[in-house]
């Protein structure tokens, strides 16, 4: 299974590789091409998502947070390396386990707790929740909750982007559970048939809720999935952030320049349960324990540091600036309003409410 | 007026509909087939494979992308050959389609317009099922399933304007019906029920193919001095009943004809509505006229027996008249 | 007798049915996970991964599976997590398990059960839905709801004998509900209501977890001298509206509470019907309590008004009793 | 594309195949193995599934028969030559264009025909008609017309065999159309992640109702769909009934050997509409013609006489005899009755009705 880069090396389909091989690492490449601050910017995305969610889960414990709360614990280094290489002309969908998608894309914490409070604030004006955040003007278009039907959505907009010529290329997330359903095929015939714009990113954490990978689905190399439609996939070490970036970048661009959709699968694991309700039975706190100590966002910490493109100092700084950030999203969310009966109507359930009323507004 | 059919009012509509660029239509053998039903005849020759999207047998998938594209800026038309293969695309018509719009506060909206139709004629029981109860029981949709050539026209210029989600019911057994169809700018709102015959004596409230039978059946009644009056609701959600009680204000009686199962059907909602706000008036129980309880039998036989026909309104108007 | 929760009630009677060698029981997380609500926490462990069987996140294909393993003899048990996955199940529900028996002529039988559960506590638009009103409409299923544990036990009991598909709502906000359970070979038939209360001003049908807020509501409102009496019905297809008949006789007025929303909901048939049925005995319109009619929103100031609570029965119940 | 034995090979997966090559034909091996009899015998199905559909578009055209008429005219081979390997304990499941299956598993076409017919002599009593021919004492568990959708309820038999240790082996026809449809993708890993004794033969017809097959799927050789489950698959000439039957052979042993599933491949072609309704705009006449001119079942009778395995004489006294047989079946047909109406009742739907009924026997 691979970790990290350097211990082990995630699997690659010959064919299917997407970027020709250099003998230089992601590290001594990403300093040439992206410079110091970006790579701290890629740190601070990562500490960001890190931090906004060990709050979440402490709200939630509170009972400021209802539903159901999915953490990305762990994870940060997929979203992060992925998202960073998209445009603002590019389009996101995402499941249930969206904070980081969404903090990656560059959405205000401020309106993001604020939608886990049930607020007006909210970036979904509290009608979605954890589940659902979204952020229309960043082409953000959401965190979906069936598994495996926002890929067809994506697609649609990747139709779009097609045929309304933007040069757009929309990125999905989902994870290795979502594979198996009908519509994940649906959505990579589609994809490949049209040659749409498309970025499918699937985050294998190697469980499906508590259903171990290999007992949910016949081939245990998700990106292998992808053969049956011609279409390029590859699987990617999904907690090296920066290796992340490289790979998927390539797909982005071969998705641009019109070749057709990619399929990644990004080896990860998730620190935490699937929800807050899971009690892991499943795993072993011992698997868990060690997954741990190889975790993502302290590892690329001591990258930067030994590689010396940031001082220990200045990111200590940074952590406090964040972790400042992160109590001031709780007191927004706090002070915020609760939405407002409007969403109890027809204005709040169609663009274009009729004269005719679907909700009986004198409904005891 | 010219006097067009069901489908070639809808052709026009639809001809109509592509002029604006952000139209596409996406769905099964709508191109190279030449379209099931003939509707779409002609369109891949002249808009071209670009906009005239010939789909994989993947009914999730088509809803799927238009869906999406429709929130990204496009005016999608999905078509599903059938409304019995649209089970397969549910999931994504009322998780999705019918929950985007409030879901995410308002920020995006869902202008698709999905074609579909009911209908039988010895298909057997999954190829003759209705499921209109099940999509105007969706909050977020708007369903419209008009029966006159003009409504058609109206309607879908309507359903193509507006920004959410409208399923478009048609009926396999009705694209030949005649009607004079108005030229131009003809838009029919979604809605708005209509009434599709004056009468005195009784009120049929209906939809859809059944709104024809219906008026055949007044037709016979009439010979025997019964008035019917017929409304043709058009539209399922929002069902606006106030054509419909008006009419039963003044008749004091009212059957309810539609074409699929009866129990939570269509019918138990119109009637609940009549009984609920029509209570004052009521002279007799409403009687409802729908699909015997069954899945569809191949048998000509018994086909017969579990559809609507003429006759089985007429004896239902009479049991409602001669009980008072 | 011995007092159970409802989860209790269901461990039992699904290790009963585990003593059947055709049992198995497939869905998602049932195994590993230890199930999501912890009804077959433990199962994995005592039979097996071969009648314990974690299924990929393919809700048409549990239920595929389920179906064709039924037909050959097989007593399945399909495990759907929540009942909004379901709708990626449809097709294989209506158009063949629910089918099946009569498309072939009788030769073949589906002796499927699904279990599944509705639910909400902030859980958003597409977490939250009922889709009771769909499963109840479609001859070839039989669609059972209880609400009590003893209810709970003895249904599945009559699920799992039955030779045809039946659907098996649960709620997951009862699990932790309450109440005694006989021992034993106990029974409760399905299509047969019950009277969960009784009283005499007024009747309420309802089912599934709204009996609970019914009877608390009529708790309330005994303490003013109204006697409500609730009646439960148990099963949704087929629909027994005996008791409720028999009540209504009495009270000649009702109130119809059902969690789902309104339009062409549950309600709807069970409004009609009483109507239908109980026209000679009607003093007043008669109410129907419901979700909202809109999807669910997260936030919980707008979710507590959506969805059915006591008080909003017992201002129903009051508005009936007023009007007379 | 692959058409015949000796003027176009089909193309195989030298990984996928699921038998050794030989040197010998099929033709020699059939007539060690097989013989005389049950050569002439796979003739005779063909023939008489051949006849018995000319027979039935003639009742189609005279309103005998309703609803939709799907014919199989052309695609004999695959249907005999694939059932010719099944045991009685084997099951059958197939789509709408049923009759060949029906036939070539010795359903008795008097009650096919009065099935068309919509009597109650039919195999499905008159209630399924041509898309729903069923068997239950030939464990021909019948026609299904949702596309795609009755794969798996042949996946769930499957599991029924695996555990009831039955040895049965399901075969499972569709046509290319329906793998895109994401019913197919789940079977597929359904039956591969548990080693269900299951061969699906895709019919690849080349078209899908009237589309294309490469407008429909972005992978047109299908049999490479199976690689996304590590699931053998193989595509082969279906129009060559000797070679079908050998290959499909291979395949049935090999999931009757519990190592799991087989995807065939059988290339055929229709040489009738899709369904009667069908005008065929998307195909030229010519293109027709061509493959008219290699019908499967002619070239199959001058092999058989050529080879010296029957007489031209013994063919044409058993075409007569099929002749005979299904102008018995119309006769028979004619003369059943039509079904009765408790099929209107609870008892046509419930194999157990309930003491509350379901439809209203009151009912105007
Ligand atoms: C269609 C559907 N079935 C089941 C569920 C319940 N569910 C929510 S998340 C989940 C597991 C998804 O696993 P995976 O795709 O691997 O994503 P991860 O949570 O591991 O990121 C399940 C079964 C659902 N939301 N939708
Ligand atoms: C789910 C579904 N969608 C659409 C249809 C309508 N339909 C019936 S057959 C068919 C084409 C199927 O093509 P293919 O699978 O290649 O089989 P063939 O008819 O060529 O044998 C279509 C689109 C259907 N019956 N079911
Ligand atoms: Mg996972
Ligand atoms: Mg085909």
């Amino acid at each position: 299974m691979p970790t990290r880069r350097g211990t082990a090396k995630a699997e690659k389909s010959a064919q299917q590789s997407v970027r020709s091989t250099m003998t230089s690492t992601p590290f001594s490449r990403a300093r040439e091409q992206l410079g110091a601050d970006q790579m701290v910017e890629l740190y601070r995305q990562m500490m960001l998502i890190r931090r906004f969610e060990e709050k979440c889960q402490e709200m939630y414990t509170r009972s400021k947070i209802g539903g159901f709360l999915h953490l990305y614990v762990g994870e940060e280094a997929t979203g992060v390396g992925a998202i960073s290489n998209l445009q603002p002309q590019d389009h996101i969908f995402t499941h249930y386990r969206d904070h980081g998608h969404a903090i990656a894309r560059g959405l205000d914490i401020n309106p993001l707790m604020a939608e886990l409070f049930g607020k007006d604030t909210g970036c979904s004006r509290g009608m979605g929740g954890s589940m659902h955040f979204a952020d229309h003007t960043k082409n953000f278009w959401g965190g979906y909750a069936i598994v495996g039907s926002h890929l067809l959505l994506g697609v649609g907009v990747a139709l779009a982007c097609q045929m309304q010529k933007t040069n757009g290329v929309v990125m999905v997330f989902f994870g290795d559970g979502a594979t198996n359903g009908g519509e994940f095929y649906e959505s990579l015939n589609f994809a490949q048939l049209w040659k749409l714009p498309v970025v499918f990113v699937c985050e294998n954490n190697l469980y499906a809720m508590g259903t171990p990978l290999e007992v949910h689905s016949s081939v245990t190399e998700i990106y292998r999935k992808a053969h049956a439609f011609d279409m390029k996939s590859q699987r990617i070490d999904g907690n090296d952030v920066l290796s992340v970036r490289e790979e998927i970048g390539a797909a982005v661009e071969y998705a641009r320049s019109g070749q057709g959709p990619v399929l990644i699968e990004a080896m990860t694991y998730r620190f935490r349960g699937h929800s807050a309700q899971d009690t892991q039975k499943y795993r072993s706190k011992e698997d868990v324990e060690k997954r741990r100590s190889q975790d993502p966002v302290e590892i690329y910490r001591r990258e930067l540091v030994d590689g010396g493109v940031a001082t220990a100092a200045a990111l200590d700084a940074l952590d406090a600036q964040i972790d400042e950030q992160v109590e001031e999203s709780v007191r927004f969310a706090d002070e915020s309003p609760v939405p407002g009966n409007e969403w109890l109507t027809d204005r709040g359930i169609y663009a274009a409410p009729l004269e005719t009323a679907t909700v009986d507004p004198d409904i005891i | 007026m010219p006097v067009l059919t069901v489908r070639e009012a809808l052709q026009q509509a639809l001809h109509e509909a592509m002029q604006d660029e952000r139209v596409f239509i996406i769905g099964e053998d709508i191109g190279h087939y030449g379209s099931t039903y003939g509707v779409t005849a002609g369109f891949l020759e002249k808009y071209g494979p670009e906009r005239i999207r010939d789909a994989p047998i993947a009914e999730a998938g088509i809803l799927g992308l238009a869906t999406g594209a429709a929130m990204a800026g496009m005016r999608p038309i999905a078509e599903i050959m059938s409304v019995n293969f649209s089970l397969l695309a549910l999931d994504q018509i009322i998780n999705h389609a019918a929950k985007i719009y409030s879901m995410f506060g308002g920020k995006f909206s869902v202008p698709l317009v999905m074609r579909t139709t009911n209908g039988w004629t010895q298909l057997s029981a999954t190829h003759s099922q209705s499921f209109d109860a099940i999509y105007a029981h969706i909050p977020g949709l708007k369903v419209v399933a008009p029966a006159t050539p003009a409504d058609m026209k109206g309607m879908f210029r309507a359903a193509m304007a507006d920004p959410d989600p409208v399923i478009f019911i048609e009926h396999t057994l009705m694209y030949g019906v005649k009607g004079e169809v108005p030229e131009g700018d003809y838009v029919v709102p979604i809605g708005k029920s209509t009434l599709a015959r004056e009468g005195k004596h009784i009120t049929v409230v209906t939809y859809s193919r059944m709104v024809h039978l219906t008026l055949q059946a007044a037709e016979t009644l009439a010979k025997e001095g019964i008035e019917v009056e017929v409304v043709d609701l058009r539209t399922l959600r929002p069902l606006d009943m106030s054509v419909a009680l008006e009419s039963f204000k003044k008749t004091n009686r009212a059957v309810v004809v539609t074409e699929d199962w009866q129990s939570y059907g269509t019918s138990a909602e119109i009637a609940t509505r009549l009984y609920e706000h029509g209570f004052d008036y009521l002279d007799a129980p409403i009687q409802r006229v729908n699909f015997r309880e069954v899945p569809m039998p191949y048998a000509k036989n018994l086909e017969q027996q579990v559809v609507v026909t003429p006759e089985r309104i007429v004896a239902a108007i009479k049991k409602v008249l001669n009980r008072s």
